[in-house]
């Protein structure tokens, strides 16, 4: 479709703010720009339809299943939406007094509080805006930990190859080297190449329980006593935590630092990338490090809370101001909605939907982990392709055509042409069934029509796109 | 105890049932029983959507909404079209995923793909990525962008806001970088100072534009200063005073960063904001975070794609150019569905009239007794004065009339105010801050 | 000057020139120059968006929003779920034309045929129409509905709301037909006045069930009174009472209307509300209005049209059964989502939650002295009490504490209030209220 | 599609309300309702996504060209629904004290100065809520007026056969007989046969000007003059006021009353059918018959606005409280946005943009009279249909394969195989350009493949659906 450039007439427009009541400036020609400004020039009739236009091509939680494996595509509830839209909280300027502001600072107070029992932490901070900026902000306070102990050779961070791509990717930010290590064939981490790992040199220990296949990690408590025995600390990647709410706490298993997503776990929505809200919760050993401001809690009845600024051991500011605030806001509403028991039936019909799935399927698919699993599954498409050339890839972009967002693919890196499924609690019964339906005729498919699927999907607003040629020749912005 | 799992417990015992179980709890025998919680989570329990709603609704009412706002400091209180409200509730633009499935997505990419295309046009830069968390950190990011070999001291002039300058300096501890801030001087990047700190080991030379203060900086002059010390320029810019003053890209810029904020996003006690970062040709694929290409179909129509992942996290893991992946797409559209509503002269009105209106209430405030400008230069919408009594006292005065006046600002300007004044300040209004002001101080 | 013109001057030039005309004057030549306008409108400069937002602002504020409100009369402050307003904003449902291009308003359709099923469990009727424009309008809709040549009568309660009451009187003005209001007795429909007025020139006897003054008639005897003449029925009734309240099917009701408000639509200041029909199979084809059925398409899928068309204006011009064209569609789709939203067992919640209250309510009224329960039948959730003092003095200290108080009565109830009580007043809001009403009478 | 009923699952549902905070009342059982209520029982997710599929399924403005004659389809601005919105508006009770509802009270006000203004009536009634509605309202201010005369005969209300369904409808509602006359071939009001109508049985007659072919009747004051003299009153159609704001005002043209559609002229959203607004002005000999309440104004500095009730000539009321008050507050917005000048230059573009249409579409469609128009023009498909069987209703539905939405078809009824088109002034040249163009490939189709267009619309949700069954077995509800 054509682009809102295109459809931009010279001198059209909408007639927003007022004529100047007061003499209008004019500035010296240097500090002037020189090139013409092209933005659209539209009338609001079709600025709304080009808009509804894109709306029509995207693929929101509101158009079906959406079970992007370790993404957790919840339902977001409009209640949440409808809340962070009070002027209460929409209209407040960041630096307001804060005696001005004793709302806000108890809804981050709130949040802390609950996502601390949740996890087992013992503080948190609200500034980092998305679950890689929490790992960035969680690496820095294991960081300034050794730093402040002096122990400074201890630049390494230690990622089993299972892991999402943030994790290596904050750590190197973070200015630590990464070691990968391998998993055992379950998927679980090797104890003994964790053992090997682990040294002088160990600054900490990345992962996430369940891992990225699926399972939960039964010999975490050994895994994070390895590490804490080398002097390292143990960092819990929050993407999931979907099934373990009231069942089970990184604090409890052995992590120092857990990042959590909000966007996943607490039904925020994630507005087609974001904003997220990576929150960084850690034990009180860490705490001194923690970016600031940092709300603090008093016994008055009057301004209850006030902003307490960096102390010197702080690792300094990760963002401006306090994080995605309104996302903060969304989070807790969602929290004050289910309560601490209805939390643990999230995770405990996340995990049901999961299993259900898994069940449902496996005998269709191969499904290279035994179960139960938590809240997700990874299917392997290994063998069908060398039966049938159908890729992970073909099975994915047939389920379009019906309707159904694909699952994560080609990850974990550790399984081949792995599909990973994450259907979340907030989907029915029947609605898995359909779906369940629909993967097994896509199966079927795959074996008597395999040609069908590769000219997949047919039924959506483009075909398959050319990224090769987006990459090399790329074509990055409209030129006017 | 509201809930959002629609299976009811009869279908949760048919669904264990068709697997062989009869409970839930039988799911998750895999956890060792060391570390299961003994006892439920200490969170009140659930409420109903209604008592959700009143909880949150006398939360907020301990919140004071100013009528009328004369601070800025990095947040600023444009005016937002209804437009653009409507379209970004729209649920698939909220509620989608970060757009990896093109052919289900070409909505989200098209909006990212003109979002990158607005923001080029504004900094006057040649390629835009599709956001990043706010303007302080796209500062941070833009820096490690011109890390070399050779050159690892980060020169940032102190006039750039300290939000920006502290989390530059949490990027940069550890990595082997060093950050040298250079003093400002009446209000502006002392030139010299920043010429002396600047050599072959400069990576990159950073402002603000307009700075802190409000001041217009003298770009020419540092872009002379980049080029003789080999070093990158950068620059951080307001995108809304880019609908009048010289972009980043005709000062010769290598990257401009900035907050969106101003572009149709609430204040909202701080975020989600938007960091916008674009470059020149040659630096294109040292841009962090996602960035949208445009391509063809198998059919040869027109598609967009997330491109050059080979920069990413998840292609690339620690070798990645950052390791970004949310990012603030929502916020990116609700900018580029801003600038199309405002448009080339929308976006210029808004500029003038901010600067407009700060100068009539710096030239208002300069009539009463105690008040003067305490910086001498050009400015956009932003200035400091000097304050008769304790800028504090004043500010509650304010207050009480539902407005929010200055930043009292601390540290060698203790005493002074920061001034904003952006569209949604009448005259009016700026006449009645201007009487209390008065009363106040006499 | 705000505008929604999209052509510039130029393309207008340029349209003009296509038709050999230089002026959008010429276009208006069939004018006769007697008739045209010699001045411009006296209507003021046109605005900006954000200067009509700030107007519209200042004259909103000059309304007073109650925090707590106990007066219903017809308009009722239910809790409206979050989903409903977001759904019920979607502009496609929001800026749709009436449904007659079936091919692409198959939702509008669906939504009102699944809205004609609820209204008719609601009710227990056969069939329902698409809504009137409101419960006033209903009534008289169905009044006329009933009329036949021998039986010209209307009767109609005097414990039906009056503004019902005196709509059905316009209606009826002038069609030859007449109403007859019997009088009420202790809060109720005298029956025995009821079955004097009733006879074989009755056409319909009409009464609202919980009525004018909360209270529950007793139906049955009405219904016994209504066959021996052989009069219609028709009850006009709360939906939300019906939540649990037996309902005009299970009366033997021939028609049953009312006034759709209560169903997720915001007090509004009256309006736009939602007028619901429904009646017994052998009565549907009277129904005024849209009516959606179901069908095939050409390809045998499911379908749904507008239907029995035959009884409309369009088609039947002054021998249609109603004039009406505009309905309330948006409304009946918002107590649609709102149905839906809620469930059987949540409305049947906001019905038992309601009454509870108001029993509450009035329990710890009548401990103050003075006040007293005026009607002594059972009552939903309004009621009517007599008051120590004045009414309205009563009335302005609860507002000065942000409540809206009972509904001060007048004629033969003069001194005595109209209270209601809804989800929305909890224990805590009531208590308040009873200390306010303690010290003010004291 | 599935109905939301065959989506529900017992026991499933939304948790809105609280439990009870008093005790809760068990009322006698002779009250209760005996049968189940059948509701949905649906999870927030698949709520959300019905309603989805439902909007997907409807064509709103947003989705683009809408051209319905006399339905004037124009943008609906969003600020309009941003202000309905305010809680100063939506969440104030109707009977709320006076003082309490000025704002309420001053927003009837305006709206009644700006529409009298441009009508040139002088007073004016908001209670009707549609145009129907308040055609009903005025024809009884015919009936007050002539009754209080004691004129008792005159129960006749003469309509045009070129007229809108309801103009017929209304009067034979308010009791009225009703007398139709034709118009002449070129669609005017035939003046001869006016004056044969007229007579001492004459209560009124109802007209539109700009008529329902798009042409100003130029005998306007001679029309007005023939009913005046026989002792009738003059009744406006307002629906096609849209063309002649601040350019001629139907009191100036003889008329005595007038509705308004609100939702067509003023921008208020249709909303699939409703709600609108029918306000109705009247001049000076008629203000004593107008429905109460009315809003007052007073010289008082407070409590400026008050409600006045029903004098003894009053009709009474045709509705409860005000009408549709947020439909007035979102039209009271549009008046104030244009301004003056502004509704004057919507008028303008309202007639160039049809007459640039029709100029675009003359030499293909058959247009059976000459312009310039005003906001809508006819066509006739009688000779297409001779020659190809193509009918009027094949080439609307043939639109609907393009994404536009047909015009008004077989209306007016005086012209055979019509279509009506109204592209209001909110469409621009490039999408109007982008319309003829199909409407001319429409026609080129039908000359050559006319077996094409009936088969059409092909692309749409639904194909032409069966209308016969549906009338004659008519399923009007969901049987559980």
């Amino acid at each position: 479709m054509e682009l809102i450039f295109e459809k931009s007439v010279e001198n059209r427009g909408c007639e927003i703010l007022p004529p100047s009541d007061v003499p209008v400036i004019k500035i010296e020609n240097r500090y002037l720009r020189q090139n013409d400004l092209h933005l659209p020039e539209m009338s609001e009739t079709d600025i709304s339809r080009h808009y509804t236009e894109l709306a029509k091509r995207t693929y929101g939680i509101n158009n079906g299943f959406y079970p992007l494996g370790s993404c957790t595509m919840k339902y977001n509830p409009k209640i949440n939406e409808e809340i962070a839209k009070f002027p209460g909280f929409s209209n407040v300027h960041p630096l307001q007094p804060v005696h001005t502001v004793q709302g806000c600072l108890e809804v981050i107070k709130l949040a802390e509080k609950y996502l601390c029992e949740i996890t087992g932490m013992n503080s948190m901070t609200f500034q980092p805006a998305a679950g890689a900026h929490g790992e960035f902000t969680g690496l820095k306070l294991i960081r300034a930990y050794h730093e402040e102990r002096k122990d400074n050779n201890r630049n390494e961070i230690i990622v089993p190859d299972s892991a999402h791509g943030t994790n290596p990717a904050s750590a190197a930010m973070a200015g630590f080297s990464v070691i990968n290590i391998s998993s055992t064939k379950d998927g679980y981490v090797d104890l003994e190449e964790l053992k090997k790992a682990v040294g002088e040199n160990t600054a900490g220990f990345m992962l996430t329980n369940p891992n990225t296949v699926g399972l939960f990690d039964k010999n975490i408590l050994e895994i994070t006593q390895i590490v804490h025995d080398a002097g390292g600390l143990c960092y819990y990647d929050g993407a999931n935590l979907n099934p373990i709410m009231g069942i089970a706490r990184p604090g409890d298993m052995g992590f120092d630092v857990v990042h959590l997503n909000l966007h996943k776990t607490f039904s925020t929505p994630h507005g087609g990338g974001g904003p997220g809200g990576g929150p960084v919760g850690c034990k009180s050993i860490l705490k001194k490090y923690l970016p600031a401001p940092r709300v603090i809690e008093r016994e008055e009845a009057f301004d209850k809370y006030d902003l307490a600024s960096a102390g010197e051991l702080s690792i300094g500011r990760v963002k401006e101001f306090y994080g995605n605030f309104l996302v903060i806001v969304k989070a807790l509403t969602y929290i004050l909605t289910l309560g601490g028991d209805g939390l643990k039936e999230a995770s405990e019909n996340a995990v049901l939907n999961a299993n259900y799935m898994m069940n449902q399927l496996k005998d269709t698919y191969h499904i290279p982990f035994a179960g139960p699993c938590m809240h997700e599954f990874v299917m392997s498409l290994e063998e069908l392709k060398k039966e049938t050339k159908v890729t992970a890839l073909d099975i994915a972009k047939s389920l379009l055509d019906y309707g159904i967002h694909p699952p994560t693919m080609y990850f974990p890196l550790i399984v081949h042409e792995a599909l990973m499924l994450e259907p979340t609690e907030t989907e029915s019964k029947e609605t898995l069934d359909q779906v369940i339906a629909v993967f097994k005729k896509v199966y079927e498919d795959a074996l008597n029509n395999p040609e069908v699927l590769t000219g997949t999907p047919k039924k959506t607003p483009i075909g398959r796109p050319d990224e090769v040629t987006a990459a090399r020749n790329p074509m990055l912005r409209y030129i006017f | 105890m509201g809930s959002y799992v629609p299976n009811t417990k009869k279908e949760q015992q048919e669904m264990l049932a068709s697997m062989g179980y009869s409970s839930i709890e039988e799911l998750f025998s895999a956890i060792p029983e060391e570390v299961r919680m003994k006892k439920p989570l200490d969170i009140p329990d659930g409420l109903s959507e209604m008592e959700v709603r009143n909880k949150l609704t006398r939360i907020a009412e301990k919140n004071k909404v100013f009528r009328s706002i004369f601070r800025g400091c990095g947040a600023y209180n444009h005016y937002i079209p209804s437009l653009v409200k409507q379209i970004t509730s729209k649920e698939e633009f909220v509620t989608a995923y970060t757009p990896y499935q093109a052919e289900i997505s070409q909505g989200t990419l098209q909006a990212i793909f003109e979002f990158q295309t607005m923001i080029c046009e504004l900094t006057g830069m040649d390629a835009a990525n599709a956001s990043v968390y706010d303007g302080a950190t796209a500062a941070a990011e833009a820096v490690i962008m011109c890390r070399e070999k050779k050159r690892n001291k980060a020169v940032i002039s102190g006039a750039v806001n300290k939000e920006i300058i502290e989390t530059v300096k949490t990027y940069l501890h550890g990595t082997g970088m060093e950050v040298i801030v250079v003093p400002e001087l009446d209000g502006r990047t002392d030139i010299l100072a920043l010429e002396d700190a600047s050599g072959e080991e400069t990576s990159c030379i950073l402002l603000q534009q307009p700075n802190y203060y409000g001041q217009l900086e003298d770009l020419d002059s540092v872009k002379k200063i980049a080029d003789k010390s080999g070093a990158k320029f950068i620059i951080s810019c307001n995108p809304v005073s880019l609908g009048i003053l010289k972009t980043p890209g005709e000062y010769g810029a290598d990257i401009a960063v900035g907050e969106g904020q101003p572009l149709g996003l609430p204040l909202s006690f701080g975020g989600p904001y938007l960091g916008f970062m674009a470059a020149t040709d040659n630096m294109k694929r040292k841009l962090p975070g996602r960035i949208v290409g445009e391509t063809k179909d198998v059919q040869g129509r027109r598609a967009f794609v997330l491109t050059l992942q080979a920069r990413e996290q998840h292609i690339r893991r620690e070798k990645a150019s950052s390791n970004i992946c949310s990012n603030q797409a929502l916020c990116a559209l609700t900018a580029s569905v801003y600038l199309s509503t405002m448009g080339r002269k929308g976006l210029e009105q808004a500029a003038v009239l901010s600067m407009s209106k700060a100068h009539y209430l710096a030239e208002r405030l300069c009539e009463l007794e105690g008040f003067e400008m305490f910086y001498t230069g050009d400015y956009f919408n932003e200035f400091v004065t000097t304050c008769k009594g304790d800028p504090y006292r004043l500010m509650n005065k304010l207050e009480q009339h539902g407005i929010l006046g200055g930043y009292p600002l601390s540290g060698k300007n203790a005493g002074n105010i920061l001034w904003c004044a952006t569209e949604m300040n009448s005259k009016e209004d700026m006449d009645e801050l201007i009487q209390i002001v008065r009363e106040v101080e006499e």
